[in-house]
């Protein structure tokens, strides 16, 4: 009730809010360093000691080569020490090239992640226009056949579109770059960068769930009573309206489907010899090379975590409540 | 059954602290320095059989949770809770729940007593049966049909969903699931708050029939004090947590001792005449806030014309002598205050 | 382009009692109508591949006739590169997916329904629990998790779609702690509390039977739709059922150099299927969540 | 009160249509209204009665479908404008023996003539004030900068700095404590009564010639409920505000109304002075009577020991009886008047000088 609240106090409510997500973040990232780190460890074999150590014997010499290369024995201490390198940015070797796993993660990191990125616009510059028109004209045909077609176009296999888009796409306009991407000349791999990203940002599943979210969320915020008091003064619906009904829902739809847009991703890079953190994570589970997989999958809840604080972060911005509770 | 004079309800120093909570009690917990909120402090009342009793006062002065408290919904901080002559604060929910039966609740909310997905016949035929398991399914249909004409309502309402329901069928059917437990002492919280004028005239006929054919008692909760001077035998009004004025409805209506009483009640009468009533406590007089942050002593000082009309004397905002319920006229009527208002026909 | 609105009779019955089938939209009906045509399709399929009923032998390879579109030779839908008939290994290839779907399903919806009922009724720290968890599980994309738990135990896809429905758990016990507040916002619950109904019938019968039955079986088709699109991606990948034993995902990779050649069909059949059976889980989803849950119903 | 009307509604019909019972809601029936230059006129009605939908379908704020399907508003604030002008093209109707049984209707066509007609005067001439005003509030902007918004949208002001000093004097004249602190306060930051006092002072900023003020003190305290009618009744005086007060407290619709329309079912029951209807046994419309009769009071309670409730349900406006719509409840009906109760709805006949009742009784 305290009147005009000033600026800092304002401030101060949503430092809180951000810290707590921050905390939020750290203690969900340790959460998923425990399972990744439990997973290797119910593994057969002694995956953990390789992973440290490289290939090692078996048996009671193990334990003489454990003190040798000051290897912990207990699970507890063998997980502080590799979560102890990853906060070095050391995600140990690849049991497969030897090379450091940071380097491979980072260099393909990019290349996923311009993937990602784009997909989740492409499928966004889709499902925004469709909700909203959808939203204002529930009972149009148009409406009624574009909402189908979403759904088929959602339920279609991504590996066998892409084979279908490269068939179409080589018939046609005979290019097809065998090798992967790096490989192909300037003109073509602009070209060639488009396909997998359209690809991922309409069949990866998450274009009906898009849709019918924002659908959902467009139609919800026009029947607020706000939203009504803003026609009543003759104030344009949409500057009143627009932070609830698209800004939000955007920001949540982001959020919350990236891990599913990273999911495709393997799929899509294994389609096109795109040489991201999909064919590396494939790789690397072909040869049980644990530290490139258990580096991806930390890289990946990196991504989706922080992804998620950024959504936070636009929602205690644009919502003054937030801040309040 | 234990004798006519002793109450069928005994609440004795009840309280209900809750820890840090935000809005209105906020200031109070911060002003206070400790973390806790009084919303029920130190409240004493009795209710006996067939006697209705009203607890009136705005919003977030604690009558809902005193009445949630007394059919443990929610843990009591302090005191003690006597029904039928047993001391019912120390059960546990296990060993208190045949005593649910005899002790029934209308909630404010209409929708409260129905699970929008069961038909209202499911709905009474699950209370009848919670209260006479062994019922065959003869007596059980002519339980539920007895209860629809408790409560007149025509039988094809009982497979409808809630939904389909009018805002006055959903109150009714919410009693008539109470009284399938054949009930001795019914909280009522706001139950008409909800209803249209015409039809909280239904429901309030409806529950001075059933008081006089079951022999029900009511603890009904309202922020209408027409209401429940009209409802009641016995009215208490509380404000922040404490019972400030407590006796006959119509004494406490027509004769208020206490100032916030007589400006709960002008406020409404101003309300309804057109001129605005003479009424001895112009309400505009108290502060613009709509609630000052409350002080020690006598919660109302900060909004109390009385307290202001008498500069502010130093009696009502001290901490040790915060004002206690005593007998204004000999006993029935008591009223927490200092200064309370001369004995003369009040407003209304 | 005009809407007509028209009332039949003058007199509309007091309360009509039309259930939700009568009253959802044209749309939501047949979306319905085809998710439970290609369910039971599948249903029937599964059975006859478990009991081997099948049209033909899914190994015998007819060398004369390879390579076949759909209704070639009294192959009904051709096929494949060894001349194997292709609709009696689609029949096949649902076994891959269909127990193990089964599996992923229950885990999801017993877990989910227990820890969302514990999170709404208890609240506090029960419901920060499940929040810190279902938001643990969203953190790693499922196909990581897949291929981490692939690397280090080579799982069968019984393992797989165990680990599937424990990932989906948070996401069902989410949504039932979503009814367990509605009703407790309505005070229901407390008014049942108040009544004296026993917990026991409140979780069970009011909550969980009344509330959230549509809500599960909408819940156990998506999560059937999981499961394809889980077992092909996975066969894809290489990981899922090898040859010779057939999944839809594994055809679909055998087939794709003669896809890239092409001859398409031998790719797009089990690809089709995956299609009809994907957006069949979904569309009766969908259907039913419009008619049970949907709130438009004026 | 004979000065040319402000606001004229004639014969305004509003439909909802549901399609779980195939049948129209006949929200507003064909409901007459006029507003007199510098008049509060109070619409009391129990919930359904189709108050709110008659003033929100004036002002075109109606979205569900089919919507407005007849009637004439028109409003004169000295240029005189139809507000439904022109909107008979996009709607065609199917009438069954005198009742409407089918509508067809463009929806687009319709709503873009209707808010052609109401530009400059929806929010400009006519300001609408609401219930809840934390919802109706937007939430994630400052109450201040709302304001300021309609004073830039509506009065010549056009720079920020003169918007915020305007809209920081209109709270001030709703008496909100420390105005100039209180313009970067969020809606949720105030308290109820506060935010009401908001919303007034944003309706106020465009300089309205008419306020319409929906159910602005339901879902208060009394305290704070008295305190919003002593602001009214204040702004009535000191602007000269014309008002048109919905409401179904009848307290609230005595304490500031000159004259009073009385509605039932989706139509006007009775209109006239609000000293004479809205008074116990003047010879009113039964319903207005029966209505004044059950308000928990203590004279209704003593004489008789129980209150004289109206036995039956509120009309749900899906199945309108033929004949009067409020016969199957009313207690008046006597054989002389039986027949024409049953069989014909009676029109808003008027019974004296600008008083105006819908029922046999009154009519030769």
């Amino acid at each position: 009730m305290i009147p005009g609240r000033s600026k800092i106090a304002a401030l101060a409510a949503v430092g809180r809010v951000l810290a707590r997500e921050l905390a939020a973040t750290a203690a969900l990232l340790v959460g998923v360093s425990l399972t990744v780190f439990a997973i290797l460890a119910l593994a057969p074999g002694d995956p953990v000691a390789a992973l440290l150590g490289g290939n090692l014997p078996a048996g009671a010499e193990r334990d003489a080569v454990y003190e040798a290369l000051n290897i912990p024995k207990t699970w507890y201490g063998q997980y502080l020490s590799w979560v102890g390198n990853l906060l070095h940015g050391d995600f140990g070797n690849s049991l497969r090239t030897g090379q450091p796993v940071a380097q491979e993660i980072v260099a393909s990191g990019l290349r996923t992640l311009f993937l990602t990125v784009g997909a989740l616009f492409v499928t966004l510059a889709v499902a925004v226009p469709i909700a909203v028109y959808g939203a204002l004209r529930p009972d149009s045909r148009r409406v009624a056949v574009l909402t189908m077609a979403v759904y088929v176009v959602s339920a279609l296999p991504v590996f066998w579109l892409g084979y279908i888009v490269i068939f179409v796409f080589s018939r046609q306009f005979g290019i097809f770059p065998i090798l992967s991407a790096s490989g192909g000349e300037g003109q073509m791999v602009w070209l060639y960068a488009l396909l997998p990203l359209l690809l991922l940002g309409l069949a990866s599943g998450t274009l009906s769930e898009a849709v019918r979210h924002l659908r959902e969320e467009v139609a919800r915020v026009l029947n607020e009573e706000y939203v009504r008091t803003a026609r009543a003064k003759g104030a344009s619906v949409w500057r009143h309206a627009y932070k609830e009904a698209l800004v939000l829902p955007v920001a949540e739809i982001v959020a919350s489907k990236i891990p599913f847009v990273l999911g495709g991703a393997i799929i899509v890079e294994q389609v096109f010899n795109w040489p991201g953190l999909g064919r590396l994570a494939w790789q690397a589970a072909q040869d049980r090379d644990f530290p490139v997989i258990m580096g991806i999958a930390m890289a990946a809840a990196l991504v989706v975590r922080l992804a998620s604080f950024a959504h936070r972060a636009v929602y205690v911005a644009v919502n003054p409540r937030a801040s309040h509770e | 059954m234990e004798p006519m004079d002793s109450p069928l309800l005994e609440v004795r120093n009840l309280s209900k602290h809750f820890s840090q909570r935000g809005g209105l009690f906020a200031a109070l917990a911060r002003e206070r320095g400790t973390g806790v909120i009084p919303a029920v402090d130190d409240v004493s009342f009795d209710l006996h059989a067939n006697e209705t009793l009203g607890l009136v006062g705005e919003s977030g002065c604690g009558k809902t949770t005193t009445g949630k408290a007394i059919l443990k919904l929610m843990p009591v901080t302090a005191g003690r809770i006597r029904y039928a002559g047993r001391d019912i604060t120390v059960l546990s929910q296990e060993e208190f729940r045949p005593l649910r039966r005899e002790i029934q609740m209308i909630f404010q909310d209409l929708d409260a007593a129905l699970n929008p997905k069961m038909r209202i016949e499911s709905v009474l035929r699950e209370a009848v049966l919670l209260c006479e398991p062994t019922l065959a399914s003869g007596a059980l249909q002519a339980r539920i049909y007895e209860l629809l004409e408790l409560v007149n309502l025509k039988k094809n309402k009982l497979s409808s969903f809630p939904s389909e329901l009018s805002g006055g069928e959903k109150r009714r059917i919410g009693i008539a699931r109470a009284l399938a437990m054949r009930p001795r002492l019914i909280v009522a919280d706001e139950p008409t708050s909800a209803l249209d004028v015409s039809i909280q005239a239904q429901v309030i006929n409806l529950l001075r029939d059933l008081q006089s054919q079951l022999g029900l008692s009511y603890l009904f909760i309202s922020h209408d004090l027409q209401l429940v001077e009209l409802v009641s035998h016995r009215v208490a009004v509380m404000y922040l947590g404490r019972i400030v004025e407590m006796g006959p409805a119509e004494r406490v209506a027509h004769a208020p001792r206490h100032p916030y009483t007589a400006v709960l009640w002008s406020s409404l009468v101003e309300k309804m005449s057109r001129e605005g009533a003479a009424s001895s406590v112009a309400p505009s007089a108290w502060g613009v806030f709509d609630f000052e942050r409350p002080t020690e002593g006598c919660r109302f000082a900060p909004r109390c014309p009385v307290y202001a009309a008498r500069g502010r004397p130093a009696q009502c905002t001290d901490a040790s002598q915060a004002p206690r319920l005593a007998a204004a006229d000999g006993g029935a009527h008591v009223v927490a205050c200092h200064f309370p208002l001369p004995a003369q026909a009040g407003p209304g | 382009m005009t809407t007509r609105y028209s009332q039949a009779q003058e007199r509309v019955s007091e309360y009509s009692q039309l259930s939700a089938w009568s009253t959802a939209r044209r749309a939501d009906r047949w979306r319905v109508l085809y998710g439970a045509a290609v369910a039971v399709l599948v249903l029937v399929s599964y059975a006859l591949g478990a009991l081997h009923w099948l049209p033909r032998d899914p190994e015998a390879m007819d060398l004369q006739a390879m390579l076949l579109g759909p209704i070639e030779q009294g192959y009904l839908l051709g096929t494949d590169f060894m001349g194997r008939d292709i609709l009696t290994r689609l029949i096949l290839g649902i076994q891959a997916y269909f127990l193990p779907g089964l599996l992923s399903i229950a885990i999801a919806l017993t877990l989910g329904a227990l820890l969302g009922v514990l999170a709404g009724y208890r609240g506090g720290r029960a419901e920060m629990g499940v929040t810190y968890l279902s938001n643990l599980v969203d953190s790693m994309p499922r196909l990581v998790l897949m291929l981490l738990v692939i690397a280090a135990f080579k799982p069968g896809i019984y393992t797989i779609m165990a680990v599937v429905g424990l990932t989906t758990a948070p996401t069902v016990a989410t949504l039932v702690k979503g009814k367990v507040l509605m009703l407790k916002a309505r005070n229901f619950i407390e008014s049942a509390v108040a009544l004296g109904v026993p917990p026991r019938a409140i979780v069970f019968r009011h909550i969980l039977w009344y509330n959230c039955r549509t809500l599960l079986l909408i819940q156990a088709t998506l999560g059937m739709a999981e499961a394809v699109l889980i077992e092909t991606s996975l066969s894809y990948l290489g990981f899922g059922v090898q040859e010779p034993t057939p999944s839809w995902g594994n055809m679909v990779q055998a087939g794709a150099n003669y896809l890239l050649q092409g001859n398409l069909w031998v790719s797009s059949a089990p690809a089709l299927a995956i299609l009809a059976t994907v957006l069949g889980f979904h569309l009766l989803g969908d259907g039913l969540n419009n008619m049970f849950e949907g709130g438009q119903r004026r | 009160m004979s000065s040319q009307p402000i606001l004229r509604i004639e014969d305004l019909r509003t439909y909802f249509h549901s399609r779980v019972k195939q049948a129209f809601v006949r929200s507003v029936d064909g409901v007459d209204l006029e507003v007199a230059q510098g008049e509060t006129l109070g619409v009391v009605g129990e919930s359904g009665s189709g108050k709110s939908v008659t003033m929100l379908s004036a002002m075109g704020l109606v979205s569900a479908q089919p919507g407005i399907v007849t009637g004439r508003v028109v409003f004169d604030d000295g240029t005189p404008r139809e507000l439904l002008e022109g909107l008979g093209r996009h709607v065609a109707l199917e009438r069954r023996d005198g009742r409407i049984m089918g509508v067809e209707k463009d929806e687009r066509g319709w709503r873009a003539q209707a808010e052609r007609n109401l530009t400059g005067v929806r929010g400009r001439r006519i300001a609408m004030i609401f219930q809840n005003p934390k919802a109706a509030m937007n939430p994630f902007e400052t109450i201040g900068r709302q304001i300021a918004e309609t004073v830039r949208l509506h009065t010549g002001v056009k720079t920020a700095h003169e918007a915020r000093e305007r809209a920081i004097h209109w709270l001030g004249e709703v008496r909100i404590d420390s105005p100039r602190l209180r313009y970067d306060n969020h809606p949720h930051g105030l308290s109820g009564g506060m935010c009401q006092r908001a919303m007034i002072a944003m309706a106020l900023a465009a300089e309205p010639r008419l306020l319409i003020a929906d159910e602005p003190t339901t879902g208060l305290d009394a305290t704070i409920q008295a305190r919003i009618v002593d602001l009214l009744a204040e702004l009535r005086e000191r602007l000269g505000m014309t008002m048109v007060l919905i409401s179904h407290d009848i307290g609230v619709i005595v304490r500031l109304s000159d004259r009073v329309a009385v509605m039932y079912g989706g139509r006007v029951m009775e209109s006239g002075p609000a000293a004479e209807v809205l008074t116990e046994g003047g010879g009113g419309h039964p319903y207005t009577q029966a209505l004044l009769a059950s308000i928990p009071q203590e004279r209704n309670l003593r004489e008789k020991g129980r209150l004289p409730a109206i036995e039956g349900e509120v009309l749900d406006t899906i199945n309108v009886p033929r004949g009067c719509r409020f016969r199957e409840r009313c207690q008046r009906i006597h054989d002389s008047v039986r027949a024409r109760c049953e069989e014909h709805e009676p029109e808003l006949a008027e019974v004296s000088p600008g008083r105006r009742v819908r029922c046999w009784l009154y009519q030769a």
